[in-house]
């Protein structure tokens, strides 16, 4: 029992804790909160996978921005009775069975795997990950084309938000 | 940077000037002819920078100035184009820049700029001048910078056709001008005739430029090369084309070729068949006659035979006797040079006068061509343009002093009518003693003037050449010249004012006069560097640096005819003889043509230009017009045409309805509606599964997938 | 000697060895030391708040032709110890509705989000909490709790305006944070290296000669992220009562309070390590604690920026604000950006990087002046139309 | 040292709850959650196979950085969905968004 160790079962506890409360508070911000949490013990999760590039990326995208823009919509649709009324719907049961089912599938599943029990190779202390990951990004025989698509996909999405949730010409004129 | 180079851009100002002005600067017309005029002295300056380089060049006709790029990718080879200084196209490039740069600054005073708009002036038509507190002035052109865009583009034209070093840039050039010339003489669309000319203009020199691109295709069918010196400088080639028989006419292809290219001539320097053109192209405004033909148009036929010299000669040596092709230009040549002057003798408007001379003028240099004259034609070329340009000028400037006048009194007269005119030599001074200055010229006024130098070589070398009829010929011609020169002088100038718009004929503006003072200069100095060395008494003064220079141009250079007594005194007699008696005729001539009289029904028929536009009219226009209305569209279009895509249209329209009715309506619809159907049903069975709940959705598809992941779950546990 | 040098390495080596002594697992003694250096730094930047109030009451003073705080202790010294001791002798509210959990933590985790950049900060060679080599990320990163604590106080307090401001200041902060990380990438990008150290390291010659456009656009954008005058939207006394911290009494109001001097000094610090060389200076490598005074030295100056714009411009309206972001700086920086990572491609490694990026940054200056000038000049033309206009359209 | 599969069954762990968090709750947004809860599980294993397998190159983490970007896409035009829904109907809940039925 390393310390290292006590590190991750406890941030693995916090996750799932968190992750667990956010599937079943009725208060949406405090769901978004627990969500934040989440999201945070991920990126300690990928510290100790010697992925820090990732668990700031994590912090920045997931925390900082998806996060808060839960948020924002949160406070946005205050207005809606659902959230005092009943948080799940009618087949709240199924999915909880579906789900555990899903748990322990991929658990056994993945405990047959052959891979699963090779340890982690050090990696070389001078290596900068960042820069090979930023090199493998845009170096034309590894990832430059996914990047470019998923650049394209922001920018789609980008658009399509603004498009889908501004009100419509008729309220605007309206408003004028 | 190397004059090759800077030939190249000597074309480009007036193009981009052009586009400048009609793009840019249309509104506004001091812009507009700052940019024009400012084009033509750039072109100008380039052009004397080349033409001086060129002068120190020992034996430029061995090597001119050349330079090419690949053009056009023709298939295996690559068409090239470039620029060519010789000799004669030093020269060319000489009188072109300067008279049009004159010209330019002529057309600012001749479009009335900086005077106020005329209140019923349209664009289209001639300013018809403007009330200026009481006294009516001449207002300014409605489409001033219109005009100055088309003489740059027109320019433009000329410089590419003079600095081109192959027939195919040749003809564009050309073609160019012919475009603008349409463009300019129908410049006031707005008159009738106006628009007839330029019609008229554009087709008969089409006319010759049909047989002429022939001649070119021709040209490069044989050679399968167009470049100049290619072929001219090049005895294998001249010599295979003058000895293979083409199997036309038993013309040599030479021979063929070179007819086909100087038909094209024809057209564009207005010699006897297609000559009609240019008179009617006085419609344009003054500048534009000038142009046209002084300056470039006229002149490019002139220049592109002189510069086919050799290959329409292929075959002839000198002094041996002619081949076809020349005897029909001498023939054409000397026949035009007579018969044009005679018309002119019986005109009434000055510019006509001098359109008619021009036709005559270029018959002398054709025949000078004709008979092996090389020189003395570019040696003539040169001189008219000048003293030519100087005398439209000088007859605009005089038409506008009268239209001056003519505002002024407002009686309403024909400002171009000589008989209207008169006693202008107190009101106009300067324009009279340049126009006298040019006229001289124009008749060979012995020793002083350039015309009296070229005409006189002309005359030599068909006399000492031994071609009688064509030097007798020019001889009367030569006469008659001088006659209707005097006779324009003297009518317009001298004696007393027949009406009151010359009575106020006034003085034109400085921007005006200079040009008209430059070019006279000319008009007299241009003659001095061809004084043949053998001249008595002053033969030796100056060196025939011309003669020298321009048939360097040549591979075997001609030497220059042999002098002899009796050319001189026949040119001496009939140029002063020719004078005198215009004087003496038109003295003392009334509002009459003392002519009519003396000559009766000839003179009628000369007034009437031998009525050949009559002719041409019952010959060709109207069976045309006949043709195209009775034959081509009521039988061929409305019966035959159309009546075979009714049926057409008919037959086509049954055939669908079978389809329509056998195959489309039962089997296809039959099978579209049954697919539909089938859909539909099963749609309507299948509805219910649509719940529209996203969650219910997502529940189905886990469980497929839980049930893949159940799939190797089995596989492992078992 | 050595000792001057180094004297916090000669010190931590110190305590490591007594640590050493007493027969500790190894894991325990760096966890021991780490945590040391985290206090020491953490209580210098509380600390240094203490001065900053008093700071910023002097020089704010002195713009609005005052004497400011001159009565406890000398200059007024301990005006703030005064207040701090008020704050914390108030009573401490919490609105009945309020959602106390989150009410409580936001506070702290306002403080604990600056707090964090600090770790990053390189003080002298060597001297640095942790040497990230995505350290500029990492403040991008953290910065992000600081939205999210006002979000949270904003809306656990139950409270219109808190909830308004809360509103405000996401708005404000998710926007201006896009501007701010484009031209955080230009000095990553002229340093080639994504940490502080590095960055500082390769700013031989400071960077704002670089690209003085990306130091004034972080400037004011970094602004902007702090919620200062004039963009203090966030808690606008006059149209929200005083934004997300409105119920907020006693010493939460004092960390947020705190959260704020703190972050805007944070900036400075930031613009000088960025802009301005951070510990460059002459002798900095042979004694550290120069490095650490000239650092603080570029630090004070860029704060001192930052009150001078606080105290001489108004706030601005939050159209004003949204499209001055959207429409106008985040624009500008991408192309410079571009530009930069050009110019740099080319020209890196030649004696003419300095003139062209400069030249490059003059230029781009100039274009968006000439965008500005006709767009304003624009708007005021549709003012005069509008104006002209009849104001209620006849029926 | 920790073992992979430690990795698997927190991201197996995650992951259920995200789909029972996608699969019960009725708020729009709360499913946005859940799917965000997924991809991080997703995330988690792909790091873990790049850091225990294929720590040579630089797939597992290339693989995480699209993640995060589909992520952020699916964020942004998710809750535009959900208020521009919600301006028109006055609701959020999924099981009350049922246009495209029959």
């Amino acid at each position: 029992m390393t310390p290292i160790q006590v590190v991750f079962l406890f941030t693995a506890a916090l996750i799932l804790w968190a992750a667990f409360m956010m599937v079943t508070r009725q208060n949406l911000v405090h769901a978004a909160l627990y969500l934040i949490v989440a999201l945070f013990g991920v990126a300690v999760i990928f510290v100790l996978l010697e992925a820090g590039f990732l668990a700031v990326i994590q912090v920045l995208v997931y925390i900082g921005a998806i996060a808060i823009l839960m948020i924002f919509a949160v406070m946005l649709t205050r207005g809606d009775v659902s959230h005092e009324s009943e948080s799940v719907n009618r087949g709240f049961g199924w999915a909880a069975l579906l789900a555990a089912l899903f748990c322990f599938g991929l658990i056994i599943l993945l405990g047959q795997s052959p891979a699963i029990n090779t340890p982690a190779p050090a990696l070389a202390v001078d290596r900068d990950t960042v820069f090979e990951l930023g090199r493998a990004l845009v170096s034309p025989d590894a990832y430059v084309i996914p990047f470019e698509v998923a650049s394209v996909l922001l920018l789609a999405a980008l658009i399509g938000a603004l498009v889908v949730a501004r009100p419509h010409i008729k309220e605007k004129s309206k408003q004028r | 940077m190397s004059p090759a180079l800077l030939t190249w851009l000597i074309p480009l100002p007036p193009l981009l000037a052009f586009f400048l002005i009609l793009l840019f600067t249309r509104r506004n017309n001091a812009l507009s002819h700052t940019v024009a005029v400012g084009a033509a002295a750039l072109s100008w300056l380039l052009g004397m920078l080349v033409f001086f380089a060129a002068l120190g060049v020992e034996h430029l006709g061995e090597q001119p100035f050349t330079s090419s790029v690949g053009w056009l990718p023709l298939g295996s080879s690559v068409f090239p184009i470039g620029v060519l200084i010789d000799p004669l196209a030093a020269v060319t490039l000489f009188f072109v820049a300067w008279t049009v740069l004159m010209i330019f600054i002529y057309s600012i005073g001749y479009n009335n700029f900086g005077q106020p708009k005329g209140e019923g002036d349209v664009p289209g038509l001639p300013p018809h001048g403007a009330k200026d507190h009481g006294h009516s002035v001449p207002s300014v052109e409605p489409m001033y910078a219109r005009f100055f865009a088309f003489i740059s583009l027109f320019a433009f034209g000329m410089f590419t056709l003079v600095v081109s070093d192959n027939l195919l840039t040749l003809f564009v050039g050309w073609e160019i001008m012919g475009l603008c010339s349409y463009l300019l003489i129908g410049f006031w669309y707005a008159k009738p005739s106006a628009r007839a000319a330029a019609v008229k203009a554009f087709m008969t020199t089409r006319v010759g430029d049909v047989f002429m691109l022939l001649g070119i295709v021709a040209l490069y069918a044989a050679t399968g090369t167009l470049n100049f010196r290619e072929i001219l400088h090049n005895p294998q080639v001249l010599d295979a084309l003058a000895t293979t028989s083409s199997g036309y006419f038993g013309l040599s292809v030479a021979g063929l070729i070179g007819l086909l290219l100087f038909i094209g001539t024809v057209g564009k320097s207005a010699q006897f068949p297609l000559h009609v053109w240019l008179p009617d192209a006085m419609e344009g405004p003054t500048p534009v006659s000038a142009m046209i033909h002084a300056a470039t148009m006229v002149s490019a036929g002139v220049y592109m035979v002189i510069r086919m010299f050799p290959l329409l000669s292929a075959g002839w040596v000198e002094g041996g006797d002619l081949t076809a092709t020349m005897t029909v230009m001498a023939a054409i040549g000397a026949f035009t040079a007579l018969f044009a002057a005679t018309i002119a003798v019986a005109q009434k408007d000055i510019k006509r006068v001098l359109a008619y001379s021009t036709i005559s003028q270029l018959g002398y240099m054709i025949a000078a061509l004709g008979i092996g004259a090389y020189v003395a034609a570019a040696f003539h070329l040169v001189t008219h343009a000048f003293f030519k340009a100087l005398l439209f000028l000088g007859s605009g400037s005089v038409i506008h002093g009268v239209e001056h006048g003519v505002l002024h009194t407002g009686e309403h007269i024909d400002p171009q009518d000589m008989f209207n005119m008169g006693g202008l030599k107190k009101k106009m001074p300067i324009t009279f003693w340049t126009f006298l200055i040019g006229g001289f010229a124009l008749s060979g006024f012995p020793l002083i003037t350039a015309g009296f130098w070229s005409k006189d070589e002309i005359l030599a070398d068909a006399f000492g050449h031994g071609h009688l009829a064509v030097f007798l010929t020019l001889a009367i011609a030569a006469l008659l010249t001088a006659f209707y020169t005097m006779r324009q002088i003297t009518l317009t100038f001298l004696g007393a004012p027949r009406s009151k718009a010359a009575e106020h004929a006034s003085e034109t503006k400085p921007s005006m006069t200079l040009p008209l003072v430059v070019l006279s200069v000319f008009a007299v100095a241009a003659g001095w560097v061809g004084i043949p060395e053998n001249f008595p008494v002053i033969g030796g003064l100056l060196p025939s640096w011309f003669h020298n220079f321009v048939s360097g141009t040549l591979l075997e250079h001609p030497e220059a005819a042999a002098f002899n007594i009796l050319p001189l005194l026949v040119s001496l007699s009939v140029a002063l003889g020719g004078l005198g008696l215009g004087y003496l005729v038109y003295r003392r001539a009334g509002e009459q043509d003392p002519l009519r009289s003396a000559l009766g029904p000839i003179y009628t028929l000369l007034e009437n230009k031998y009525y050949i536009d009559e002719l041409y009219d019952r010959i060709f226009v109207r069976p045309a017009k006949a043709i195209a209305e009775g034959f081509v569209y009521m039988f061929i279009d409305r019966q035959v045409i159309d009546g075979f895509l009714h049926a057409l249209a008919r037959a086509a329209f049954s055939l669908g309805g079978i389809f329509r009715n056998k195959f489309d309506a039962p089997v296809v619809n039959g099978f579209g509606d049954f697919t539909a159907s089938m859909t539909q049903s099963f749609g309507r069975a299948l509805r219910k599964v649509q719940t529209g709940q996203v969650q219910q959705y997502l529940l189905f598809v886990a469980l497929i997938t839980f049930g893949g992941l159940f799939y190797y779950l089995f596989g492992i546990l078992r | 000697m050595t000792f001057w040098s180094d004297p916090i390495g000669v010190i931590g080596r110190l305590i490591v060895d007594l640590l050493a002594r007493l027969h500790l697992p190894p894991n325990l003694i760096t966890f021991i030391s780490t945590l040391l250096g985290v206090v020491i730094v953490a209580s210098f930047g509380l600390i240094l708040v203490i001065f900053l109030i008093w700071l910023e009451r002097k020089v704010a003073a002195r713009f609005q032709d005052r004497l400011g705080p001159n009565r406890a202790g000398p200059y007024g010294l301990l005006q703030t110890f005064a207040d701090i001791i008020k704050l914390i002798t108030k009573e401490d509210i919490i609105p009945a509705k309020a959602d106390k959990l989150i009410f409580n933590i936001a506070p702290i985790l306002s403080v604990v989000a600056v707090l964090l950049i600090w770790a990053v900060v390189p003080f002298a060679p060597g001297w640095i909490g942790t040497d990230l080599n995505v350290g500029v990320l990492y403040i991008a990163a953290v910065g992000s709790f600081g939205i999210l604590s006002i979000l949270m106080a904003g809306w656990s307090s139950n409270n219109k305006y808190a909830l308004l401001g809360a509103f405000r200041a996401v708005a404000q902060l998710i926007s201006y944070e896009v501007p701010m990380l484009i031209t955080l990438l230009v000095p990553v990008l002229l340093a080639r290296s994504m940490g502080l150290m590095q960055v500082v390291e390769n700013q031989s010659t400071w960077f704002i000669l670089f690209a003085p456009l990306a130091g004034v656009i972080f400037m004011v954008s970094s602004i902007a992220e702090v919620g200062r005058t004039p963009f203090d939207l966030l808690e606008a006394e006059s149209e929200i009562v005083a934004g997300y911290h409105t119920e907020y009494t006693g010493m939460k109001f004092g960390l947020f309070f705190a959260g704020e001097f703190l972050h805007a000094f944070t900036v400075g610090v930031l613009f000088a390590i960025l802009f301005l060389g951070g510990w460059r200076g002459p002798g900095a490598e042979q004694f550290r604690v120069l490095g650490v005074i000239y650092l603080m030295a570029k630090a004070f100056f860029g704060y001192f920026i930052v009150m001078w714009v606080r105290s001489t411009l108004p706030r601005i309206r939050i159209d004003h604000m949204l499209s001055f972001n959207w429409k106008f700086l985040t624009p500008l920086a991408l192309a410079l950006l571009i530009v930069t990572a050009i110019l740099e491609k080319i020209y890196g490694d030649t004696a003419l990087r300095l003139p062209v990026l400069l030249i490059g940054n003059l230029i781009i200056f100039l274009l968006s002046w000439v965008a500005l000038r006709t767009a304003s000049r624009r708007q005021r033309r549709e003012l005069r139309e509008f104006k002209k206009r009849p104001v209620a359209k006849p029926a | 040292m920790i073992p992979l599969s430690w990795y698997l069954t927190l991201a197996a762990g995650l992951f259920s709850f995200g789909l029972y968090g996608v699969l019960a709750r009725k708020n729009a947004i709360a499913i946005l959650m859940g799917v965000e809860l997924m991809l991080n599980a997703v995330n988690i294993n792909l790091v873990a196979f790049w850091r225990y397998l294929t720590s040579d190159s630089m797939n597992g983490q290339a693989f995480a950085v699209m993640v995060f970007a589909v992520a952020a896409a699916e964020v942004a035009v998710g809750l535009a969905l959900v208020i521009s829904v919600y301006r028109r109907r006055k609701t959020v809940s999924a099981d009350e968004i049922n246009l495209m039925k029959w």
